[in-house]
């Protein structure tokens, strides 16, 4: 029952060299690419029925000082979850907007803005969006160290560790 | 109602009236408000107490903090809390508004509710069933008769205290209208 | 004799204020309100003369031009004396600042004068010549700013004539045939009159004043022509100008026609006077509803002069006692209702700028509380809110209607009734009460010259509910006048065999119920005022501008009947005038203008009339 | 006599609302299965208002506006005869009282649009939408009334049910008093047509700026209100009773009838109720009064 997974690894792997495909179980694949070839990728994935993108998430590498962001997209009839993967510099993060594929990307662009401080060019809307007036830096990334914000912003007495 | 109920009534109205007619502003704060329908619908049915939920502040006299309070939240909370007329009381629903609760460290909600807004009574429990709130509502009405449930004086007295605090959470939040700005 | 006397004072005192305007504006105001209570007072003595004065006689016809006095020319006379009188005190002050001012008072006083000539004109071609001069100098003031209210005059023009026509075609006929055209001659000598001629002078005469009281299908002018007219002026023109029609009516029905012959014109049903009460019913409704849906103030009120003159003409072509006093009362309280609704919304205007449009006004009882009070009365007049006189008026209509077994027509009129409601109180609610826009905040209240009428009208409209007596005993002079039998109203409660109506119970129940409601609101603690701003707005805070349920204010009713209610009528007038000018484009080509077509058409005729002579041998 | 009516009246009014209230909150407590609050809560409510520290008001217009209303109420309660005792209904008969019913709503208009709130200027607007769509089977029905007894007093009206039961409005005009009956909820603001105070979609409507001692005399005037409107069909239609005891019997048996519709019923959409009164109690007025008007030659 794998063969329809196995047909799209294939495909992909026969259209885009620098992406590896992996499926690491039924109805889920992996697509790791580079940052540039992405759009092109999503795309064609695209057109080959995966048309619901349901949520754009990032994953913070401090290790390796890079910002991964990971599209999600669905195919109803393959019955496929594709996560495409890409790497991007953690420093000054910054990434093409895709909503001229996904109009309804704008909100989760903004969310990742507001939460990894990645900027994406083309999404007209980057404003705050669940916090109230913050000041700080994006609150989500591994080197912000939550404790020591709460306990100056809310002054809370020292809590055993 | 024997004799001496009845003196008392007619002795202090306004406190019977209080506290057998409790009018909860509906107005979902946080998670805890699922917690609400079953009581006050026919399985715990909180009519028995007088408790009816109503739709806007100005109408009510008991605000039910339930589940956790983020920031923006919370500014509509104290706007709320100022538009409710006088003998208003505060209960904190679920041990999140206490002292943070499993949030205890989230950069997005506050720890303890009573820094911000007085607290008459609270109600511990990650989320609590329906009858710890009628639990609570008959402390409540102790709390009426011994004159102790008085929140709303406190936030007036040491209103700068309360602002204080808030104007370091919300910064931009604008002045508290109830002191006396006609 | 006092007669010619008011209505050369009224004529001549308008030249003299034009020509005092070239002196000064403030002698030309002072003169002009003195003119107008000179006026005032001077009818006020009438009342009870009974007198016929010949002024002029028309050497060729051999007819004399007469005056004359009797109750039902006192009781409009009042009314216009009074109406007029505060509309010039009201535009002192509103009219401040704009130009051409000389030749606006000089119209208000010729229109309120020739309205008198009408009044107390004893013969109709007097009648006739006063109701032109009143038509051409409301037009002059209709089309005062220019612009599109040139247009509306020019409609308000072109109908007012076909309906003079109408009624110089009736005039002419009734002289033809009878040799005089004076009144009470006339009304004996129409006693042998064949239903088919008496019913043909009622027509024609009912198209003429049907014309200027707008009823249904001749309604087209009216809202045009008041909400483009200055304040004052719409004031004056709903008020009484428009109820000259009713006047009209009543002299032709009563005074020429006398009861017993309107009897004899309808077969059974479909007598003269029923149907006159389903245009009349037809009047009452379409007209409300379409108010409903406006959304400039000015236009909403005049909607409703077209809609309540269907009670009028309801009450009178009822020809019941109660329905003829319900019908001529309902003249007075309307007129003076609407006079202070145009004055309240003119009074607006000028305190914002000339702001008209219901959507973007808003909250101003704070900053305008006499007007406010006003607009109160105003619309309680409008509704009959069973403190004013308009109720005493609506319940004697219905009265008749319900006792003589009539019960669709009441309904249409209490319908009519909710109707005026509806939109009488989005007129309220739009302009004084909701939030208060930013750009009005320093409205402040206006000149204590322009609230005097206004103090005056809103007076005048509690003291006819509270004490109905005073209107109604003038009234059963006009009916015994008139020959009919008199409704005998005590002060202020309708005989037992009449109905069950005691105003001073209802006042001093009402008084209780709110002494009541005072009383239990005093016990409570002190209530403490806040700003508009700390309202409820579900946690958030009321956005300032943006924050006022104005705009569309009826929507749901608006799907239901904006299909019965489109203007039909107005939109049938200017297909005919588009398909006539078509016509008469293609008639004007027959004038090429160079010679030869002309000679052409010469001999083409001369050769027509040889062949019809040789034809003819 | 006639004098003490005046003011037993609208004391009698106060009590009977009051009793109402309670009663509608325990039956409907009742048909959803639950305890529901004690016969007297209204009274412990209307103290509780009424001894509140603070009043929040927006205005003299706010104030007066909410006096005309309750004050209204009062003025309509001494126009309806109860029984023997016939108040001021002399002196004012059936148009009176119908025209006397528009004063409340404009009270309470005015305060509504004094508190400066939207949600409360929407609740105006579909309380006179709604008075709008009862108003056409509500007038057809009491015109039919007043053709077939040609009279508008409403004494006449009692007075000429009393003769036997087969005489009541009910039996001789069947169609108008099932028009009115099914408008009933309408006119009082209960379920089927509770859009005007609707909690969940406009904040309780015309009410959202009250509180204290404004929403006491709201809620006393509503219940007032609830009362009139009963009491104006029992008159009519049910012959009125002869003293106040069989009186109070029948405004309360019309009163359980129309609760128990209100208990089961979910909300109408604004232009639904529209729709609804003008087609079937609409044509059946119509046709009711026809009927009346035919009988009565």
């Amino acid at each position: 029952m794998i063969e329809v997974e196995e047909q799209q690894k294939n495909k992909i792997a026969a259209n885009f060299e620098n992406g590896e495909v992996t499926l690491p179980r039924k109805g889920r694949l992996v697509v790791t690419i580079s940052k540039e070839s992405l759009c092109s990728l999503l795309l064609f994935l695209k057109m080959d029925g995966f048309e619901h993108l349901s949520l754009i998430s990032c994953v913070d590498w401090l290790g390796e000082g890079e910002l991964e962001l990971v599209y999600h997209l669905w195919s109803y009839q393959k019955k496929i979850h594709a996560m495409v993967k890409t790497r991007i510099d953690r420093e000054s993060p910054h990434f093409l907007s895709i909503i001229p594929l996904f109009r309804h990307a704008q909100t989760y662009e903004r969310e990742i803005y507001e939460m990894f401080g990645v900027r994406f060019e083309g999404n007209r809307r980057l404003i705050p969006f669940l916090l109230d007036n913050w000041q700080g830096a994006p609150p989500m990334r591994k080197d912000f160290d939550l404790r020591k914000y709460v306990k100056e912003k809310f002054d809370v007495e020292e809590r055993a560790e | 109602m024997d004799r001496a109920q009845i003196r008392k009534i007619l002795k202090s109205p306004g406190k019977w009236g209080q506290k057998y007619s409790l009018w909860v502003v509906y107005f979902c704060t946080g998670c805890g408000i699922i917690e609400i329908p079953p009581v006050i619908t026919s399985r715990w049915d909180a009519e028995r107490f007088g408790v009816i939920p109503v739709a806007t502040p100005r109408q009510a006299n008991l605000f039910l903090i339930t589940g956790y309070v983020s920031l923006k939240t919370l500014g509509a909370i104290i706007r709320t809390y100022d538009q409710m007329p006088d003998p208003k009381y505060v209960v904190g629903f679920g041990s999140c508004p206490i002292n943070g609760g499993m949030y205890w460290d989230s950069y997005n909600t506050i720890k303890h509710l009573d820094k911000y807004i007085p607290v008459d009574g609270w109600i511990s429990g990650c989320m609590p069933r329906p009858e710890a709130i009628f639990i609570a509502v008959t402390h409540l009405w102790t709390l009426i008769d011994k004159e102790l449930a008085n929140g709303y004086k406190r936030y007036k007295e040491e209103y700068p205290y309360y602002e204080e605090n808030q104007r370091q959470v919300l910064p931009h939040l604008p002045k508290f209208t109830g002191a006396g700005e006609t | 004799m006092l007669v010619a006397v008011i209505l050369s004072t009224a004529f001549l005192g308008a030249l003299a204020v034009y020509f005092a305007g070239k002196l000064s504006p403030r002698v030309r105001n002072v003169l002009a309100v003195l003119v107008a209570l000179t006026v005032a007072i001077l009818t006020a003595f009438l009342y009870g003369h009974k007198a016929q004065v010949d002024y002029y006689t028309i050497g060729f016809l051999d007819v004399t031009l007469s005056l004359r006095t009797n109750p039902l020319a006192w009781f409009f006379a009042m009314a216009i004396t009074g109406i007029g009188l505060c509309s010039i005190i009201f535009s002192l002050e509103y009219m401040k600042g704009k130009e051409r001012l000389d030749f606006y008072y000089f119209a208000m006083l010729l229109v309120n004068a020739s309205m008198l000539g009408i009044v107390f004109s004893g013969d109709l071609i007097s009648l006739y010549i006063f109701w032109e001069v009143m038509s051409w100098s409301t037009y002059l003031v209709i089309s005062y700013k220019g612009g599109k209210a040139a247009a509306a005059g020019l409609k308000y023009m072109i109908m007012s004539v076909v309906g003079s026509c109408a009624m110089l075609l009736a005039i002419v006929s009734l002289y033809a045939h009878y040799e005089t055209i004076d009144i009470s001659r006339l009304s004996t000598a129409m006693q042998s009159a064949s239903a088919g001629y008496a019913l043909f002078i009622l027509l024609m005469c009912a198209i003429g004043f049907g014309v200027k009281n707008a009823i249904m299908p001749l309604h087209t002018w009216l809202p045009d022509a008041h909400s483009e007219a200055v304040s004052p002026f719409s004031a004056v023109l709903s008020g009484i100008l428009v109820r000259m029609g009713v006047f009209g009516l009543l002299l032709i029905m009563y005074g020429v026609l006398t009861p017993r012959m309107l009897d004899k014109l309808g077969a059974g049903m479909l007598s003269f006077s029923y149907i006159l009460c389903w245009v009349a019913a037809i009047t009452i409704i379409i007209p409300t509803f379409t108010a409903l849906l406006q959304d400039d103030s000015k236009r909403l009120v005049a909607w409703h002069t077209v809609g309540q003159g269907g009670y009028m003409i309801m009450g009178i072509a009822f020809g019941t006692t109660l329905g003829i006093a319900g019908g001529i009362f309902h003249v007075l309280n309307y007129g003076i209702s609407v006079t202070l609704l145009f004055l309240v919304v003119g009074a607006v205007e000028h305190r914002t700028r000339g702001q008209r449009d219901l959507n973007q006004l808003g909250g101003l009882a704070k900053r305008m509380p006499l007007t406010f009070f006003a607009a109160l009365c105003g619309i309680c007049g409008f509704i009959g809110v069973p403190l004013t006189g308009s109720f005493v008026s609506k319940w004697l209509i219905y009265k008749t209607l319900i006792v003589e077994g009539y019960p669709f027509l009441a309904f249409a009129a209490l319908i009519g009734t909710w109707g005026t409601i509806l939109s009488v109180y989005k007129l309220l609610h739009n302009i004084f009460l909701g939030q208060l826009p930013e750009k009005y905040k320093d409205v402040k209240e206006v000149p204590f010259s322009m609230q005097l009428p206004m103090i005056v009208l809103s007076f005048a409209i509690l003291l006819f509910g509270i004490l109905p007596g005073i209107p109604l005993k003038a009234i059963g002079r006009i009916q015994s006048s008139l020959g009919l039998e008199p409704l005998q109203a005590s002060l202020f409660a309708m005989p037992p065999e009449v109905g069950e109506l005691n105003m001073v119970n209802i006042l001093a129940a009402v008084a209780a119920g709110c002494a009541v409601a005072y009383l239990i609101f005093r016990l409570c603690r002190k209530s403490r005022r806040v700003p508009q701003s700390d309202t409820y707005a579900a946690g958030s805070y009321a956005p300032a501008d943006k924050y006022q349920y104005s705009a569309n204010f009826y929507e749901r009713v608006y799907q239901v009947i904006e299909p019965y209610v489109r203007d039909r009528v107005d939109a049938f007038y200017y297909w005919v005038v588009e398909k006539s000018e078509g016509l008469f484009d293609g008639i004007r080509k027959v004038y090429t203008g160079n010679l030869n077509t002309y000679a052409l058409y010469i001999i083409l005729f001369l050769g027509l009339l040889a062949v019809l002579k040789l034809a003819l041998r | 006599m006639q004098f003490l009516s005046v003011i037993v009246l609208p004391l009698l009014a106060f009590m009977v609302a009051v009793l109402f209230l309670g009663l509608s909150r325990k039956i409907t407590a009742r048909i959803q299965r639950r305890y529901g609050p004690p016969l007297y809560q209204p009274v412990i409510d209307v103290v509780k208002l009424f001894t509140q520290e603070e009043n929040i008001s927006h205005g003299p217009v706010f104030d007066l506006g909410v006096m005309l209303a309750l004050g209204g109420s009062v003025a309509i309660v001494l126009f309806i005869p109860v029984g023997g005792m016939l108040g001021l209904s002399s002196s004012g008969d059936l148009l009176v009282v119908i025209y006397l019913m528009l004063l409340p709503p404009l009270g309470m208009a005015l305060a509504a649009g004094a508190s400066a709130n939207p949600n409360a200027s929407i609740g105006v607007s579909r309380k006179l939408i709604l008075a709008l769509a009862y108003e056409v089977p509500f007038l057809l029905a009491i015109l039919a009334v007043m053709i077939y007894g040609k009279t508008t007093s409403l004494m006449e009206a009692t007075q000429s049910q009393q003769s036997s039961v087969l005489a009541w409005g009910l039996f001789r005009l069947p169609l108008s008093a099932l028009a009115t009956f099914l408008i009933l909820p309408a006119m009082i603001g209960m379920r089927p047509f509770d859009m005007v105070t609707a909690p969940q979609e406009i904040a309780s409507g015309p009410l959202v700026e009250f509180g204290g001692k404004y929403l006491a005399i709201a809620s006393l005037q509503s219940a007032l209100h609830l009362y009139i409107v009963i009491a104006l069909f029992v008159n009519l239609f049910l012959g009125g009773g002869a003293n106040a005891g069989t009186f109070l019997a029948k405004v309360l048996v019309v009163f359980v009838a129309v609760l128990l519709i209100n208990a089961v019923y979910p909300r109408f959409r604004m232009d639904q109720g529209l729709r609804f009164c003008w087609k079937w109690p609409g044509l059946l007025a119509l046709v009711g009064l026809i009927i009346a008007m035919v009988s009565r030659g």
